[in-house]
């Protein structure tokens, strides 16, 4: 299981967090921030969320996020999934772990990645709801 | 051929998901934008990145091989 | 399943984080912490770490922690499940989950309930090294 | 009687998880630290907080009712 992927099913974060401290024994501290479709969005009603992504350009770019994270945080180990599917309310959609020897980096390191997943990473999210569907624009 | 990829809200906005243009001696990235711009006069408000073979690139005046795969992006929305 | 819990046996993240959701369909955000046994604290090879807790105490600590971060940081929802066993390298101790609306409060308030947990409840933690048992004293 | 509970760190260097004592009118928590200090003088450099029926106190004054739960807990070190 690939530490970086964009894949259509959903992800276990037993099986997740397996493989991530599989890397090392000195894990003393693994972070995992879990994103999920909300039914509501900005007053807005929400049915189902859908995904498209550049893949060519976006598994590298989390592949180098990764890296990046390690390097910066000084972590043992971490796991980044993307669900490119339709999904619905409660329904998974992302998922990072972070391992580190002290929970402080793996923490910090989680909360980058997500933050800068969402600025650097070619995906784009579509509303459908009642009253029809719309592409999502980030605010500024 | 050069290959033109949209995604997301900018291929709601043109209509399509792919398009092909023909490679030219000394063709850049602004001939491109150039030619789309003249047939989608608004689609350009909403791109925020290009990429060339998938790599981001910020000078209009990079030269185009042929093969080359552009894509046109909107503010990433993913997580 | 209880939101707070001491237990000897090991946790499910899956089924602690499909508890958490069941919650509200609001949730767009879950960070968990997971603290894990390491083979090595400060220099000295650890075979096998045990726990002790005051549970008198410790458990009504632990879900006063939860309702004040759910308090303090908005939260739809948090977990907390400290292990009272022997445990070995690998194995985990500790998990915290909490599920906001949004990542921020979710991130931080996860953050906040390991600091707290750890300066708050009455649980101890003692070393067995091939050196000897020591019980662990944490820096001022 | 009064229960008097010791954990981790404190119940090692006192050797013991429980003591009883008899409860006597008046009896304070002080009463109580001046009994275990007499037999083990070193135990409270490692006493970082104590409780009284799970609920901790700073004033060793408290005055003890009977069948009260005392106990003596060294700086925590869970997570």
């Amino acid at each position: 299981m690939d530490a970086v992927r964009l894949q259509i099913e959903d992800f276990s974060q037993d099986a997740e967090v397996l493989a991530l401290k599989a890397s090392s024994k000195c894990m003393g501290g693994i972070a995992t921030f879990i994103g999920c479709a909300r039914d509501y969005s900005e007053g807005r009603e929400v049915s189902e969320i859908s995904f498209e992504a550049y893949e060519r350009m976006a598994l590298p770019e989390l592949q180098k996020l990764r890296a990046e994270a390690i390097a910066r945080f000084g972590l043992l180990d971490a796991r980044i999934v993307h669900r490119l599917a339709t999904v619905r309310a409660g329904d998974n959609i992302v998922f990072i772990a972070t391992g580190a020897e002290h929970r402080a980096p793996a923490l910090h390191a989680c909360e980058w990645i997500i933050d800068e997943l969402k600025s650097r990473v070619p995906i784009w999210k579509k509303e459908v709801t009642p009253a029809g569907d719309s592409w999502v624009t980030p605010h500024p | 051929m050069i290959k033109v990829l949209f995604f997301g809200p900018v291929s709601e906005r043109i209509q399509t998901r792919e398009l092909a243009m023909i490679h030219t001696a000394g063709m850049s990235l602004q001939d491109v934008i150039n030619q789309l711009n003249e047939h989608y006069p608004q689609l350009f408000d909403i791109i925020s990145f290009i990429a060339i073979n998938g790599v981001q690139v910020r000078d209009r005046q990079t030269p185009l091989a042929d093969n080359d795969e552009i894509a046109f992006m909107a503010k990433f929305s993913g997580g």
